[in-house]
């Protein structure tokens, strides 16, 4: 039975690559409007967890179920059609376009993305397009590059592709956005403006899960939060509780 | 033995100014979060990242020059921290290929010795490397890279991906064995604390800077210190 | 037609485009033919017509005073090329007046083109498009391609063969024939124990050659390409016995029988191969002063000897002849008024002088006789379609030389033919 | 029954020609990572060295040996001075494959241009056909199948069973790992394209010999059926090149017996795209793991 | 000037315009999409054999020399518009069978392999396109005008061919420069990530290969019907290598540098070896026209990879965007290099 006020349930899913169990019957939920935390070691299985949200890797088994739906594996193109939008944890930008355009990619899907829209309906697609573009820029002032706008994002230093992944995410407002490690590479400068950005995204009501190891990042922001060791979850609930919780202490430095 | 070492890959610069010394007998330990370029500082050594700047010395010589292949034979032992293994060989092409080096009459007794070192692989040798679990494989990679017996050894997160059992097998058993016949190890580990109960010096290294040294007893057992210095809370 | 392959490349003074500009004063005649690709046979074949032909003409004093010239222009052997090629050659030429060329790979993309342009152009394709054509510029002075293949059925007869295999590349040139020579070969109710057809440039063809071997011919009608036919022949020669061989002109090409040779020997080909070619009695004085020029033409041609039976070679040669003659009765080099003087000069006419060379034509019109070319192939019978057609013999490689084995008569190709 | 021996017999033949080159090609682009579509010039250009010393004389075996070398040599150099620049200038796996191809044109071409568009063949009697049951096969081509059986037997064994094998087939999947465990590595690659080379050589001689004529471009156009054999089996898997070439050799020749032999390659190539949307990465696919050829 | 020389322009011209539709036809799958066509020579030759049998009437109409399977004589643009459309419709069938499950390495080989099984194809069974003798005859729609000169039929057809041409252009330009267009060059980049934002890339690629295989055919029929014939020898594999030439010259995803390349590639080139003082053997001439091809695409890889005029980067420039919401507002987005 769904949960009333959970966006996302994830039951007992597992994942294997060729013997390698990276995800081993993991079970948690993401209260809506909720920034939930991920955190856990290396290898424990945060990024799988994510893909299989996101549907770029389908699980062995279990369940996942967004809004009471089941979308386990759902290809990706169509989870992110019904609002699940995920940042890689290596940025992952589009090299030969410019941020602006990287932006612009993150919209949902629009009306001139058609042929036929793309060639006759163009006065349509140039007004959407303008919201766009000024939303995008909005955006990108926000995270601080608007002087970057028509640079090839593949010129970017890795900091600045990450915000460029940020912001691509953010301008398809999803439902839940998925972000892996988005501090990883980014410069102090930067991070407390991600870090404000995330904070204002869920205060604007999004529902976001955040993969992260900047454990005191995690307890300023995040609630609930999820521990992840070995595939499982070691434990749901406030970061308090986790740092108290010596089990997780233990498996979050030593594994 | 490291001398302030720069490095990083394609002229941009990752790794700053580090200078480490390791010694035989000991094991050295650098620990630090993802991308601190703790990775990058091993390739470095093993001329698989561009070295910027410094210089460094393998046993009184200087191997900043020699070419990746030469190391070897000096006595340099590298397990990287992924791509460990080579995919489609056997367990034993794989330690085959480890004594690449030794006179080809060794190479068969070697392989025993490290069989007998790991038993576990024993009963694998004639697996598909791919194809073994993240433990059985890294294990693998470990005797890989003994196989040449080198006075030097790199392993960057040897115990990633492996169970608590094997892990402790690793790290409580077979590193401190090794070290304790002379070989001197470079260990990048994120299993902190364990690393730390094994290890004779701690080097925590953020942002491609190592941001202190210290003796692995005053650490140990601190949590609270060493969570600060690790997670990067000042 | 004829097929791919050659060794000897043609080779004139200057590039096509520069010796239109360079010899002001002379008259141009471009072979069109495809020096590259898998029919690049065909322009040196007809290069080997051409310069003799401008020697002699020369020689004699040229056309109303102006030099011919032979420019050799590369076609490609495909109609795409073919196209752009023929119209820059036709836009950048002020004095070209005639063409050989438009083998079967692009005669029906360029002969309208020349026909367009008011150019002559004796072309060699084999099709049964241009039989009936309404291009007035258009002229075949060789039989069509299906005519070819009534008359190596007739030729199958001819020689006592009761048990015929049919073997035929998948090209244009070798279909051309194939239909009317297996039909042939069944209305004078010879048995046609297979019929293959062999897809060209294939690195094996040992099932085809173990059916073929399994039928038991006494004797194979055969048009392919050289590498196919040595391919092929090769490999039948490992799994059993070659039978005889009827074959068409393609088989007195040099390449041919070169790749032959090296498939099966020399003297077993020459033991077996009956060729089927356009009969001209090549003792005829105009054949005589053809291969005398052609000899002596080895700054163009290389190795010319390697020609001196090729029958598109000898009728290009005679084209180039009939246009200087046709020009001179004319009294102009302007092809759209010489054009019409080409019938004139060739057809048998009461009290027509017969000539046999350029120069003995071009005194007898400076006598102001009516004259009859008759070429190194023979007669030039055009027809109102301006093809002329010809008789065909079974030829022999002996001692060195083709020679005439026997002539077929029209009623033995008609028996084949069915017309 | 007797036709379908005879045209296995005949497939064995095509494969073992196809094996030898499909060997090679794919030897090459598994430690190299190169996919190089040049290869069918190499075979050309090895087929006409042994044409001249055959020419001159020279027993064809013997003419073979001499362009197994020439092969093996001018694929080292064409690396080396070409495909070594280009790659360390930073054209990707896409641009190689463009680039390998207009080394191919260019060598074509030049040959042509040298040669011109003639056809040749060799001096080399293929020998009295000897009968074993319906199989039907020449002296020639004995020591053709023999040839092939014994190199990729040889390149097979090697790579699998000697030190200098093992490294390449390491050199394969991991490059720095190799360097780590002392692989010379600059000199083995050099290694492996000779051998794929040498393989070239050996492959163009024997299809040129079998086919008893050939142009300045025959090598290139085997180079297809060479690729669909190569890609069957599963490119950069040797064991799978010499299964793909029988596949390919026997589909052809068996194809041919029974149906329109005009279209026995349409029916190879056929099976190996049914083959391959049935098995993506073709039937082995150990050594090499995926390459994304376009950006 | 002379009719001939008009002539030889007028050809020129086509072919221009019939290399610039192809070229963009392979641009869009290769140079926006990233897919390797190596069949892509495949399409232009079923537009030409379509726009022939559409035209051409049935076998028996002219003599029945020639064999294919059916034929019908269709008023000009009809056959133009078959063509595209039986083009499009086979590209989807190639697709269908390479896009979805192939690796991208493997895709281009099997690409390759099934542009030498259609030439065998063609080339062995008669009754489909009659073999290797090919189509002639085909009609030329200007031809069919009367009342004027062979000279004024001829500039009308090189009319026909531009007006194509910047049709297919203006698509070109349209689909590129879209949000369509950056879906496709986002799949090119990233197809992890473009799928992450909700674009499925198989389609995409999918669609591309329909499009850019009905530009194909476009080209191949406007060739068809202007030389009057088509054959397998004007469509063997290694020409499609020329169409990548002419794009990795252009600049790849770049509309009018495609266009610059297709011109000096495919036309440039081949009349200019002609004009070279290197002495006349045709042979020679031939070969080098392709040495040449070879040379240019490895000079270009190594002087100026991203081409003569690299992909636009799309700037959007902020002051006019706030005079915006107006309908119609062309001059908003502004394109330039
Ligand atoms: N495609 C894959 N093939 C094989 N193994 C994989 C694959 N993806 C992940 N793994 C393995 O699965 C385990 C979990 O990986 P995952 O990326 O989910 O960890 P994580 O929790 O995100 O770690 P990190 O904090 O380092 O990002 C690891 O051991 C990893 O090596
Ligand atoms: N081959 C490469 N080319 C360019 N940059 C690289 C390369 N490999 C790593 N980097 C970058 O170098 C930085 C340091 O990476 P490194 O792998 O050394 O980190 P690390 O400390 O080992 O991290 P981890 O704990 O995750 O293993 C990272 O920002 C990474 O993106
Ligand atoms: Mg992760
Ligand atoms: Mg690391």
């Amino acid at each position: 039975m769904p949960d009333v006020d959970a966006l996302l349930v994830v039951e007992e899913v597992a994942k294997s690559f060729g013997g390698v169990h990276a995800v081993d019957g993991a079970s948690f939920r993401v209260p809506r409007g909720s920034l939930t935390g991920m955190i856990g070691p290396n290898g424990a299985g945060k990024s799988t967890v994510l893909s299989m949200i996101a549907g770029a890797v389908a699980p062995d088994r279990g369940s996942i179920r967004l809004d009471g739906q089941e979308i386990a594996g759902l290809p990706s193109p169509k989870t992110a059609r019904r609002g699940v939008i995920r940042t890689f944890q290596n940025a992952s930008v589009f090299p030969h376009m410019t941020v602006l355009e990287n932006l612009l990619l993150g919209v949902p899907p629009w009306s001139g993305e058609t042929v036929a829209a793309a060639l006759f309906r163009r006065h349509r697609w140039h007004r959407e397009e303008a919201q766009q573009v000024s939303q995008a820029r909005n955006l990108l002032e926000r995270l601080g590059i608007s002087g970057m706008a028509d640079t090839f994002a593949g010129q970017l230093s890795g900091g600045q592709k990450r915000l460029v992944e940020i912001g691509r995410a953010m301008m398809s407002r999803p439902k839940l956005l998925l972000l892996d490690e988005p501090m990883a590479g980014v410069s102090r400068t930067l991070a407390p403006v991600i870090e404000a950005l995330i904070a204002d995204l869920r205060n604007e009501g999004m529902t976001v899960v955040l993969i992260e190891h900047e454990l005191a990042l995690v307890e300023r922001l995040c609630s609930p939060v999820v521990v992840l060791a070995q595939g499982r979850v070691l434990m749901q609930g406030e970061m308090q509780e986790a740092r108290a919780n010596p089990e997780v202490r233990k498996a979050y430095l030593v594994g | 033995m490291l001398d302030g070492v720069s490095a990083g890959y394609g002229g941009h610069e990752i790794v700053h100014n580090v200078s480490i010394e390791i010694t035989p007998g000991r094991i050295d330990c650098v620990v630090g979060p993802n991308g601190a370029g703790k990775s990058t500082l091993l390739r470095a050594i093993t001329r698989d990242a561009e070295l910027l700047a410094g210089r460094i010395w393998l046993q009184g010589t200087e191997i900043s020059q020699t070419p990746g292949n030469r190391l070897v034979s000096r006595g340099l032992a590298w397990v990287p921290q992924l791509d460990d293994v080579f995919n489609t060989l056997t367990v034993r092409e794989n330690l085959e290929l480890g004594g690449f080096l030794l006179p080809r009459r060794r190479v068969a007794a070697r392989i025993e010795e490290m069989l007998e070192l790991f038993p576990l692989l024993s009963r694998l040798t004639a697996r598909v490397a791919g194809r073994l679990s993240g433990g059985e494989r890294k294990l693998l990679a470990i005797a890989r890279a003994l196989m040449p017996s080198p006075s030097a050894l790199l392993l960057d997160e040897p115990t990633a991906g492996l169970s608590p059992e094997m892990t402790n097998l690793v790290l409580r058993d077979q590193i401190p064995r090794l070290s304790e016949s002379g070989v001197a190890v470079l260990l990048v580990e994120q299993r902190a604390i364990e690393a730390i109960e094994i290890s004779a010096r701690v080097h925590v290294m953020v942002s491609g800077a190592v941001r202190t040294s210290r003796e692995a007893q005053e650490l140990r057992g601190d949590w609270d210190e060493l969570t600060r210095l690790f997670l990067g809370e000042e | 037609n004829s097929s791919a392959g050659s060794t000897g490349n043609a080779q004139s003074k200057s590039s096509g485009v520069k010796a239109a500009v360079a010899t002001t004063g002379s008259v141009e005649v471009a072979i069109f033919h495809a020096f590259s690709g898998p029919n690049a046979a065909y322009g040196p074949e007809a290069g080997a017509g051409c310069y003799p032909a401008e020697r002699l003409i020369n020689a004699a004093g040229g056309i109303l005073g102006h030099q011919l010239v032979c420019t050799p222009v590369d076609s490609k052997g495909d109609p795409a090329d073919a196209v752009p090629a023929a119209n820059r050659m036709i836009a950048s030429s002020s004095n070209l007046v005639g063409v050989l060329g438009g083998g079967s790979d692009t005669a029906t993309s360029v002969v309208p083109l020349f026909q367009q342009a008011k150019i002559p152009v004796f072309s060699t394709t084999g099709q049964s498009a241009f039989d009936k054509t309404k291009d007035t510029y258009f002229w075949r002075i060789l039989s069509p391609d299906a005519a070819q293949g009534s008359a190596m059925a007739a030729a199958a007869k001819k020689l006592g063969f009761k048990r015929v295999a049919a073997l035929f590349g998948n090209d244009s040139a070798a279909q051309g024939s194939a239909p009317t020579a297996v039909s042939g070969v069944k209305r004078l109710r010879l048995k046609v124990v297979a019929n293959q057809t062999l897809a060209v440039g294939q690195t094996s063809y040992r099932s085809e050659a173990q059916a073929m071997s399994t039928a038991k011919p006494q004797a194979i009608v055969s048009e392919a390409d050289p590498q196919t036919s040595a391919t092929f022949f090769s490999e039948l020669s490992q799994v059993g016995q070659v039978p005889k061989l009827i074959t068409d002109p393609v088989s007195q090409e040099p390449t041919w029988r070169k790749a032959m040779i090296g498939a099966i020997g020399k003297s077993a080909l020459d033991q077996r191969d009956y060729a089927v070619v356009a009969y001209s009695p090549m003792t005829s004085q105009a054949y005589k002063v053809y291969t005398a020029a052609l000899l002596a033409s080895s700054k163009q041609v290389s190795k010319p000897s390697q020609w001196d039976a090729d029958l598109y070679s000898v009728a290009d040669y005679d084209s180039v002849i009939t246009m200087a003659l046709a020009m001179d009765a004319a009294h102009s080099t302007k092809p759209g008024v010489y054009n019409a003087y080409i019938t004139k000069v060739t057809s048998p006419a009461h009290g027509a002088t017969v000539v046999h060379t350029y120069a003995a034509g071009k005194a007898a019109l400076a006598k102001g006789k009516r004259i009859q070319y008759v070429g190194a192939v023979g007669p030039l019978a055009f027809n109102r379609y301006h093809n002329a057609g010809n008789q065909f013999a079974i030829e022999q490689f002996v001692n060195g030389n083709w020679k005439v084995s026997s002539v077929l008569s029209a009623a033995e190709i008609r028996a084949a033919s069915g017309l | 029954m007797s036709v379908f021996i005879s045209a296995l017999g005949f497939g064995v033949v095509t494969a073992a020609i196809l094996a030898i080159s499909a060997v090679g090609f794919t030897l090459q682009f598994s430690v190299t990572n190169v996919f190089n579509l040049a290869f069918g010039s190499v075979m050309t250009l090895s087929g006409f060295v042994a044409y001249w010393l055959n020419q001159v004389g020279v027993d064809i075996w013997l003419a073979m040996l001499a362009a197994a070398i020439c092969g093996g040599l001018i694929s080292v150099a064409i690396n080396e001075l070409l495909y070594e620049p280009f790659i360390r200038h930073g054209v990707n796996l896409f641009g190689m494959v463009i680039i390998t191809i207009s080394v191919g044109l260019i060598f074509d071409h030049g040959l042509q241009a040298v040669v011109g568009p003639s056809f040749f063949s060799y001096n080399a009697p293929a020998g009295k056909a000897l009968h074993f049951a319906d199989f039907v096969l020449t002296r020639q081509e004995l020591a053709i199948i023999a040839i092939a059986a014994a190199l990729t037997a040889v390149v097979q064994g090697a790579l699998q069973y000697t030190r200098l094998g093992k490294a390449m087939r390491g050199l394969a999947v991991n490059p720095a790992l190799a360097r780590a465990c002392g692989v010379p590595t600059r000199s083995v690659i050099a290694l492996a394209w000779f051998v794929s080379g040498a393989l070239a050589g050996i492959g163009g001689v024997a299809l040129f010999l079998d086919i008893s004529t050939f142009t300045a471009t025959t090598g290139s156009e085997f180079l297809i059926v060479i690729i669909a054999a190569a890609v069957l089996g599963g490119v950069g898997s040797p064991r799978g090149a010499v299964l793909g070439a029988l596949v390919v050799g026997v589909v052809t020749e068996v194809g041919g017996a029974y149906w329109n032999p005009q279209l026995k390659d349409v029916l190879a190539f056929s099976v190996m795209i049914v083959v391959l949307l049935v098995r993506p990465q073709g039937l082995f696919a150990q050594l090499a793991n995926e390459r994304a050829v376009a950006r | 000037m002379s009719a001939g020389t008009q002539y030889y322009i007028a050809t020129i011209l086509v072919y221009i315009s019939v290399n610039a539709i192809a070229s963009w036809g392979l641009d869009l799958q290769f140079g926006v999409t990233g897919v390797l066509n190596f069949a892509f020579i495949l399409f232009q030759a079923v537009g030409a054999y379509t726009a022939a049998m559409l035209s051409l009437g049935p076998p028996s109409s002219n003599g029945g020399f020639q064999h294919y399977p059916f034929g019908v004589h269709l008023p000009f643009p009809v056959p133009i518009i078959g063509a595209m459309l039986v083009g499009g419709a086979l590209s989807g069938i190639v697709g269908l069978i390479t896009l979805r499950r192939l690796r991208s390495d493997y895709q281009a080989m099997v690409m390759l392999v099934v542009s030498v099984v259609a030439t065998v194809v063609i080339e062995s069974v008669i009754g489909l396109a009659n073999g290797s003798a090919g189509l002639s005859l085909i009609p030329n729609p200007a031809h069919t005008i009367s009342g004027v000169s062979r000279t004024a039929q001829s500039w009308l057809f090189v009319g026909i061919c531009w007006l194509c041409m910047v049709l297919v252009g203006v698509i070109m330009y349209g689909l590129v420069y879209s949000p369509y267009g950056r879906v496709l060059r986002g799949t090119r980049e990233n197809e992890a990530a473009i799928e992450a934002m909700g674009r499925d890339a198989t389609r995409a690629r999918m669609q591309v290969f329909v499009i850019g295989g009905a530009f194909g055919a476009l080209s191949g029929a406007l060739l068809a019907e202007f030389i009057g014939a088509w054959a397998p020898s004007d469509w063997l594999y290694p020409e499609t290598f020329v169409f990548f030439t002419a794009v990795i010259v252009g600049g790849r995803g770049s509309v009018s540098g495609v266009a610059i390349g297709a011109a000096l590639v495919c036309v440039g080139v081949q009349q200019a070896v002609q004009y070279l003082p290197i002495g006349s053997d045709p042979t020679v001439l031939a070969s080098l026209e392709w040495i040449i091809t070879g040379l240019l695409t490895m000079l270009f890889l190594w002087m100026r990879p991203q081409g003569l005029l690299p992909e636009r980067r799309r700037r959007f420039s902020i002051p006019e965007l706030r005079k915006l919401p107006a309908v119609g507002s062309e001059g908003a987005v502004e394109l330039d290099a």
